[in-house]
């Protein structure tokens, strides 16, 4: 059937686009058609291959041929050599960084990629609506050797040993919690799934409820088992709901296999799982929060001690944790702990997930193991920054974490490393911004969304947070001055030193981080009243060149505020009185006539 | 829906199912199937995935191809939504971003019917577990 | 919030009961009792409040405080063509303010309010989690992908907006 | 007992397993400055929300500062109360609370008695960084006729809602919004008038600041005083006497009964009569009325047990509202503040000839809930109430400081007659347990037609929030019950509700401690310690008294035999009774 019996695969990711990889395709069009190859050799441009930094790249099917960093001069070679007398070029192949060996067939240099998939092994895979595929992939294997051949203790030692620690954001090592909660004495225990993802621009967990529910009832079953608690809950946001029709049927499904409820498996363990819905508070990711939100109450923080290992959902011991957390506990069952300890880093063994967002190129749900470094996450699998421009910061942690920046790329990402940067792993959101981000405003942006999501409950995050807000608004307006950001730091120090919960306690990261790492763009917003972004509408102004200006009245039909005149064919001008700074000019002017000063 | 009784059966089942999707892939088999799987999270169904499950079900069907269309969850390509993975009796998966019904009809007209590859492969870009 | 009264019709009441029978008067259950029945309504004007607060035995002071803690639930009625933004910060840093802004000036509204005529409502939501669409602009159910503040226009259009 | 030991600032300090760190400082004389946090230890009240964190202090090996009222001391632990870290925090904290507080002490109810100025002065904070663009979360006013809301105050201190809802549970009060626009109000934040707020004012009398405040009667007050044409007449619940001293230095617990007199005369009130007077009238009314309702039980024939007492208006707000059902099984008998009112107004004014309109009388109470109580409808002829304006004690002291008196130079002097005249019985009515112990003595004499050994009823005595009793009638065991609080009071209306409560007569106040500790007293500010005292000082009161129980009030015989008739006659019930109605809230239905 087939037409074709050789396939060569041209990476058109950015990376490699800007490193010609259009010109390679095409002298292997030129190549192919003048050996009269075009009939049976099939030139195609692919997507990003997560390994910009030795591309371009070039794959070769069926024999799997993998070469790198190739020039369009080599193309000639490969044809000659490779397509024509079937011998590799072996200069271009990959050459493994441990082994010093060159690899031949790229079906034996997985570990080329950066990224690993425990978390979401399945996702992607299977249908997350058929419990038999997720059979088919050893599911529920874990549940039942837990309930055939192990105590609790042993669950809980192996959790222990794997140094899992937890996804949501806190970083707590979850063999603790859970032993914790075992220890507590109580007529019922609850195992609670935090699927409350509030951080903006996160979507792992949701992602994992769609794709692999079960691996999620699976683990909070094996969770169960392990602390005492026959009932489980899942906290999931109301906005989720495709997670929640998929969560639903899984728990069904796994109810009629029996999987849930009595006698698990034939033993004599019990568990079921409800689901409970969030209705629209970040602050509700807490866990004392979450606990209350689920009482029916609002989702106000209250002290710890006492923490919900000992008194949680309705005074009963109950332990808490997210859905990436979760979602490792079945692979870390079956794989051992010695294992899961065997990938990461010392101190954060495993994977994380991240939702890579922003100014990049690969958007997308990525898990790499702990350690990598950002910059290998923005510029390898993130493929670089859209559009050419250059890289200016990344968000981590979302409104908890803090901006990083090009000084920060080579540090490896572990539960401490990005804390002691100044930001935090937060639960995975991770948002790279370019050269048209003014990070003054990106502080602004998060506190805006604190100031929106504090509960309200103690006056350092009630009324600190508005403060903060309101200065950065003040320096964003070109009213700031050098005191205001002192004035920002101790308020922060003081809003960090005090707040009730998680949430205030971190909500000044992204202010003191980028007043730590961007100094000079607040001494530019507040001394010479500048953005350098060109994002703080009140520093800047729209204006017409006029050498560039031909006239053509694009510019004044697309204003909204009608700031522009002009005759047709003489230079017009914007009226600043009027001008709204929406930008919709520049992005309609093809002579490049308008800039912002 | 029988219960699974124990970890033994568990096993069993998990057996049965393996089986069968291993007849599936091998190709060598009169069984063989096209397998199609899209990326049906909710990003991906935001950006039109439903349409293009649709498509497939019915155009395979009136094209008298054998396959199993399925829904998946995200894929993590979410730059190339909407995704989809084309399994080939006996050769291994291959992904396509940016499908529309086009790209779709060109995917089921060249790829499946002929083995001809179609622009925007994604090529994998992680590592399992089985691996490690 | 202002106080919104409105008298419920006696089979609106019944339904309301059953919603808070079917989670069996729990006042634990108050959440999920609301969800329901801002599913029934739309929104939860005064009246529901006070149905669901003597249903489950709790001051209707208690509802009023959940009500107004979770950005989920609203005491003003929607609009027959609900627009939300997604405000998260992969649509922020791609310029989901600039669509909003522009929203806000063609349909005349500020976040949170309703048209006149009842058919558009403007809203902000957290994360979708479409951030490869981002920014995102949803209408209802339909999502709208990569938005462009000149595309705000076309978009109000499909809905029988003319500006 | 298992102790731990601790350093605080240096200091060694032992105290019990599960002390916080504030009371673990407070033994060594460190007062460490608190907001939000409020103990009514005597009735185990304690609101600590960790909200305000202002009480933050340094624990070696915390990263944060730590909220040391609800912090447990551990062994061993090194807490420091005073570096420049926890000054540093404890003032930009209060710096964040005052930028969002309206800064017009000058002309605030609370001025000089509010915590917030208190921890202003303390802390001495000097300056508001970026006042000029610090938004204010701010509210609209609600006057209710007792109690005054003004949210821009509200500091989410949530005492408030912590009286309202765990202490009374009324759930008139709750947080609402979320963030910097969270305030505590009622649902849909309606006025008060339009809740099922009862006037407790609970929630005023632990109020830190001036969000909650009663409403000012003292204007129309002077105005009626300076009036020649009035004949302005004034009646002093129990209570006052016991706490009015304190907003004039002198210890909780001391009787300025004589000086109160002498101060209101000096005033210009015509008469200075004494809620005590209609106390023994209510006694008899409801005695009578009790006896009654016990006869027919005895009897046979059917009736209505327990009785409750009636003379809480907060409490009578509260039945009405959450207890529609049982509206038939309190005594009808008006309170003493109304009972007056009607007396006065008819009785009175007969006899010294001055025409009702022309005649203002004035109630000084402990309570706010008197001050709706003399508006409600039943309690006017004609439009004109029997009682014209309720002032609480607070107001009172304002009053007799502003003109230019010191009560503590007052003399003593006599109440007027006729309706000045009262007994021990009367007395004590302002404590919790007092009205059941007042009606016992009268109840047992007039129906075992025997005469009293002993008046003191200890066992009806006490500060727990619910207690029960027996007194022996003559072989015939009556079961007492007593509840003060409301959320105490619900608990027995519960069992009454479910057929299980076995008391045939019930006193119910609405506030902790009865009168002594109500919402119009000067503040307590989280001691109640000063409500034990309050209540001792009208024991002693009552036993320095000649006459101590109410039947035996000579002027009490001479209004039955001049004017009344018997206990219960059909003039006694149109003057002196009342009838309740359906307050629950009603949801609008469209058929």
């Amino acid at each position: 059937m087939a037409k074709y019996s050789m396939h060569l695969l041209v990476c058109g990711g950015t990376g490699c686009r800007s490193a010609h990889s259009a010109k390679i395709t095409e002298n292997f069009k030129n190549e192919l058609d003048a050996s009269n190859l075009s009939e049976t050799i099939q030139v195609i441009e692919t997507g990003c291959f997560g390994f910009c930094e030795k591309g371009p790249i070039v794959k070769i099917m069926p024999d799997n041929t993998f070469y790198t960093q190739v020039k369009p001069e080599d193309i000639k070679e490969i044809v000659a050599e490779h397509l024509i007398k079937g011998r590799k070029v072996t200069r271009l192949l990959y050459i493994d960084p441990e082994k010093k060996e060159k690899i031949e067939d790229s079906k034996h240099m997985g570990f080329y990629r950066k990224q690993l998939r425990i978390a979401l092994r399945n996702c992607g895979f299977i249908d997350p609506e058929n419990i038999d595929e997720y059979i088919a992939r050893e599911g529920y294997e874990a549940l039942g050797r837990c309930l055939a051949e192990m105590t609790p203790q042993d669950v809980i030692n192996i959790v222990k040993e794997s140094g899992l620690r937890g996804r949501g954001g806190g970083g707590f090592p979850t063999g603790l919690k859970w032993e914790f909660a075992s220890k507590y004495q109580a007529d019922q225990k609850y195992v609670v799934c935090n699927a409350d993802e509030g951080d903006p621009g996160a979507f792992m967990d949701r992602s994992i409820l769609e794709g692999d529910p079960h691996s999620v009832i699976e683990a909070m079953a094996i969770c169960g088992y392990a602390i005492g608690a026959t009932k489980g809950l899942v906290y999931i946001r109301a906005e989720y709901p495709l997670a929640i029709k998929r969560l639903q049927i899984a728990i069904k499904q796994a109810r009629e296999y029996g999987l849930l409820g009595k006698n698990i498996l034939g033993s004599n363990f019990e568990f079921d799982i409800e689901l409970r819905y969030g209705a629209g508070a970040f602050v509700c990711g807490e866990e004392t929060a979450l606990i209350h939100s689920m009482e029916g109450l609002r989702g106000e923080p209250t002290v710890k001690p006492p923490f919900p290992a000992e008194s949680g959902y309705w005074g009963k011991p109950t332990n808490v944790n997210n859905v990436e957390t979760f979602a490792n506990i079945p692979v870390i069952i079956l794989k051992g702990g010695k294992w899961f300890r065997s990938i990461g880093t010392e101190k954060s063994p495993g994977t994380k997930v991240f939702a890579l967002a922003g100014k990049i190129n690969n958007v997308g749900l990525i898990e790499v193991p702990m350690g990598i470094t950002l910059r290998e996450v923005i510029f390898e699998i993130g493929g670089g920054i859209k559009d050419g421009k250059k890289f200016k910061a990344v968000q981590t942690g979302g409104p908890s974490g803090g901006c990083l920046t090009e000084k920060h790329l080579d540090t490896p990402i572990e539960f401490d490393t990005l804390i002691a940067a100044g930001s935090m792993m937060g639960s995975g959101g991770m948002i790279v911004m370019d050269e048209d981000d003014c990070m003054v405003a990106v502080a602004k942006f998060y506190l805006e969304f604190t100031v929106e999501e504090s509960c309200g409950k103690c006056a350092p995050c009630r009324i600190g947070n508005k403060r903060l807000h309101e200065t950065l608004e003040k320096i964003c307006k070109g009213n700031g001055t050098r005191e205001d950001i002192e004035l920002l730091q101790n308020m922060s120090r003081v809003i960090k030193d005090t707040a009730l919960c998680g949430l205030g306690q971190t909500s000044p990261n992204p202010v003191l981080s980028t007043i730590d790492n961007f100094w000079d763009e607040y001494i530019e917003h507040v001394d010479q009243k500048k953005c350098r972004a060109g994002v703080c509408k009140d520093l800047m102004q729209y204006v017409i060149r006029a050498e560039n200006c031909v006239g053509c009245t694009a510019c004044a039909r697309v204003c909204p505020v009608g700031a522009i005149s002009g005759e047709r064919k003489s230079v017009h001008k914007i009226d600043p009185a009027i001008c709204i700074k929406c930008g919709a000019c520049i992005e309609k002017c093809k002579f490049d006539a308008i800039f912002i000063q | 829906m029988t219960k699974v009784k124990s970890l033994a059966d568990l096993r069993k089942m998990k057996e049965e199912l393996q089986n069968k999707v291993h007849l599936r892939e091998k190709g060598d088999n009169a069984e063989s199937l096209v397998q199609i799987r899209v990326g049906m999270g909710t990003s991906g169904i935001a950006s039109g995935a439903k349409e293009i499950f649709n498509f497939f079900v019915e155009e395979l069907e009136k094209r008298n191809i054998e396959a199993v269309v399925t829904q998946t969850g995200d894929m993590g390509y979410n730059f190339a939504e909407p995704t989809v993975e084309v399994t080939l009796p006996g050769k291994d998966p291959i992904v396509f971003g940016n499908v529309t019904t086009q790209k779709a009809d060109k995917i089921i007209e060249c790829y499946i019917k002929n083995g001809e590859l179609v622009e925007g492969i994604l090529p994998e870009n992680y590592d399992k577990i089985d691996n490690k | 919030m202002a106080e919104s009264r409105v008298a419920l019709k006696r089979s609106e009441v019944e339904q309301l009961k059953a919603v808070c029978r079917e989670f069996n008067n729990d006042p634990g259950e108050l959440i999920n009792v609301l969800h329901k029945a801002q599913g029934i309504f739309g929104y939860l004007p005064a009246e529901v409040q006070e149905v669901v607060a003597q249903e489950l035995n709790i001051p209707v002071a208690k509802v009023y405080g959940v009500v107004t803690f979770y950005s989920f639930f609203t005491m003003i009625p929607r609009g027959q063509y609900p627009i939300s933004l997604c405000t998260g910060t992969a649509c922020y840093v791609r310029g989901a303010d600039k669509v909003l802004d522009e929203f806000k000036r063609l349909l005349k509204l500020d976040v949170g309010e309703t048209s006149a005529d009842g058919k558009f409502s403007l809203n902000c939501l957290r994360c979708v989690g479409a951030c490869g669409l981002a920014p995102v602009v949803l209408v209802g159910e339909k999502t709208y992908g990569r938005v462009s503040p000149d595309q705000v226009r076309e978009i109000l259009k499909e809905y029988g907006y003319e500006v | 007992m298992q102790f731990v030991k601790l350093t605080i600032d240096n200091k060694p300090v032992e105290v019990p397993v599960g002390t916080t760190i504030y009371k673990a400082a407070k033994k060594l004389g460190i007062d460490i400055p608190v907001l939000c946090y409020m103990n009514l230890e005597h009735m185990g009240i304690e609101n600590k929300p960790a909200g305000c964190r202002i009480c933050v202090v340094e624990v070696e090996g915390r990263k944060n500062l730590a909220p040391s009222c609800s912090t447990n001391v551990t062994e061993g632990m090194v807490v420091r109360t005073n570096t420049m870290r926890v000054l540093n925090a404890r003032r930009t904290v209060l710096e964040f609370l005052l930028s969002d507080h309206p800064k017009d002490c000058l002309i605030c109810p609370k001025s000089g008695r509010c915590e917030l100025q208190d921890l202003a002065i303390k802390l001495g904070v000097r300056k508001i960084h970026n006042e000029e663009i610090a938004e204010m979360s701010t509210y609209k006013k609600d006057f209710s006729p007792s109690i005054i809301r003004d949210l821009d105050k509200c500091v989410m201190c949530r005492r408030c809602e912590t009286m309202c809802n765990d202490v009374q549970t009324v759930g008139t009060l709750s947080a609402i919004n979320r963030g910097f626009m969270s305030a505590v109000a009622p649902a849909f934040e309606m006025d008060l008038i339009k809740s099922t707020c009862t006037y407790c004012g609970q929630c005023v009398a632990v109020c830190p600041t001036g969000a909650l405040t009663e409403v000012d009667h003292t204007p129309e007050l002077v105005r009626a005083l300076a009036d020649p044409k009035k004949v302005v007449v004034v009646q002093t619940a129990p209570a006052v006497r016991a706490a009015l001293g304190e907003e004039f230095g002198m210890p909780a617990g001391t009787l300025v009964t004589g000086k109160m007199v002498a101060a209101l005369r000096r005033l210009g009130f015509d008469y200075v009569f004494d809620t005590d007077f209609a106390a023994d009238l209510t006694i008899l009314e409801e005695g009578t009325e009790l006896l009654d309702r016990l006869t027919k039980h005895l009897n046979g024939q059917p009736t209505k047990l327990p009785i409750l007492t009636s003379c809480c208006p907060g409490w009578v707000n509260f039945f009405e509202q959450q207890f529609p059902d049982l509206l038939d099984i309190p005594s009808t008998a008006r309170s003493p503040q109304q009972m007056f009112g009607a007396i006065a107004k008819t009785y009175f004014a007969d006899k010294i000839g001055v025409k009702r309109e022309d005649m203002v009388v004035v109630s000084i109470m402990p309570c706010l809930a008197k001050k709706y109580e003399c508006q409600r409808d039943e309690f006017k002829t004609d439009g004109n109430p029997d009682v014209d304006f309720s002032i609480s004690t607070r107001e009172l002291a304002h009053l007799i400081k502003e003109a230019n008196m010191d009560l503590n130079n007052m003399p003593d002097e006599d109440f007027d007659n006729p309706l000045g005249e009262s007994t021990g019985a009367g007395v004590i009515f302002g404590a919790t347990g007092g009205v059941i112990e007042a009606a016992c003595r009268t109840a047992y004499e007039v129906y075992t037609g025997k005469k009293l050994d002993k008046v003191d009823f200890e066992q009806l005595r006490g500060l727990e929030g619910i207690r029960a009793a027996e007194v022996d009638f003559n072989g015939f065991k009556v079961k007492i019950g007593i509840a003060h609080g409301l959320g105490n009071a619900r608990k027995l209306l519960e069992d009454i509700r479910k057929g299980k409560s076995e008391f045939h007569a019930i006193e119910i106040m609405a506030c902790p401690g009865g009168c002594v500790g109500g919402g119009g007293q000067p503040l307590h500010h989280g001691n109640s310690e000063i409500l034990a005292k309050r209540a001792a000082a009208l024991y002693r009161e009552d036993a320095n008294k000649p006459i101590r129980k109410s039947h035996e009030n000579p002027m009490i015989i001479e209004l039955y035999e001049k004017f009344l008739g018997k206990p219960m006659s059909h003039k006694a019930h149109e003057l002196l009774h009342t009838h309740y109605h359906d307050r629950s809230p009603k949801i609008k239905i469209k058929d």
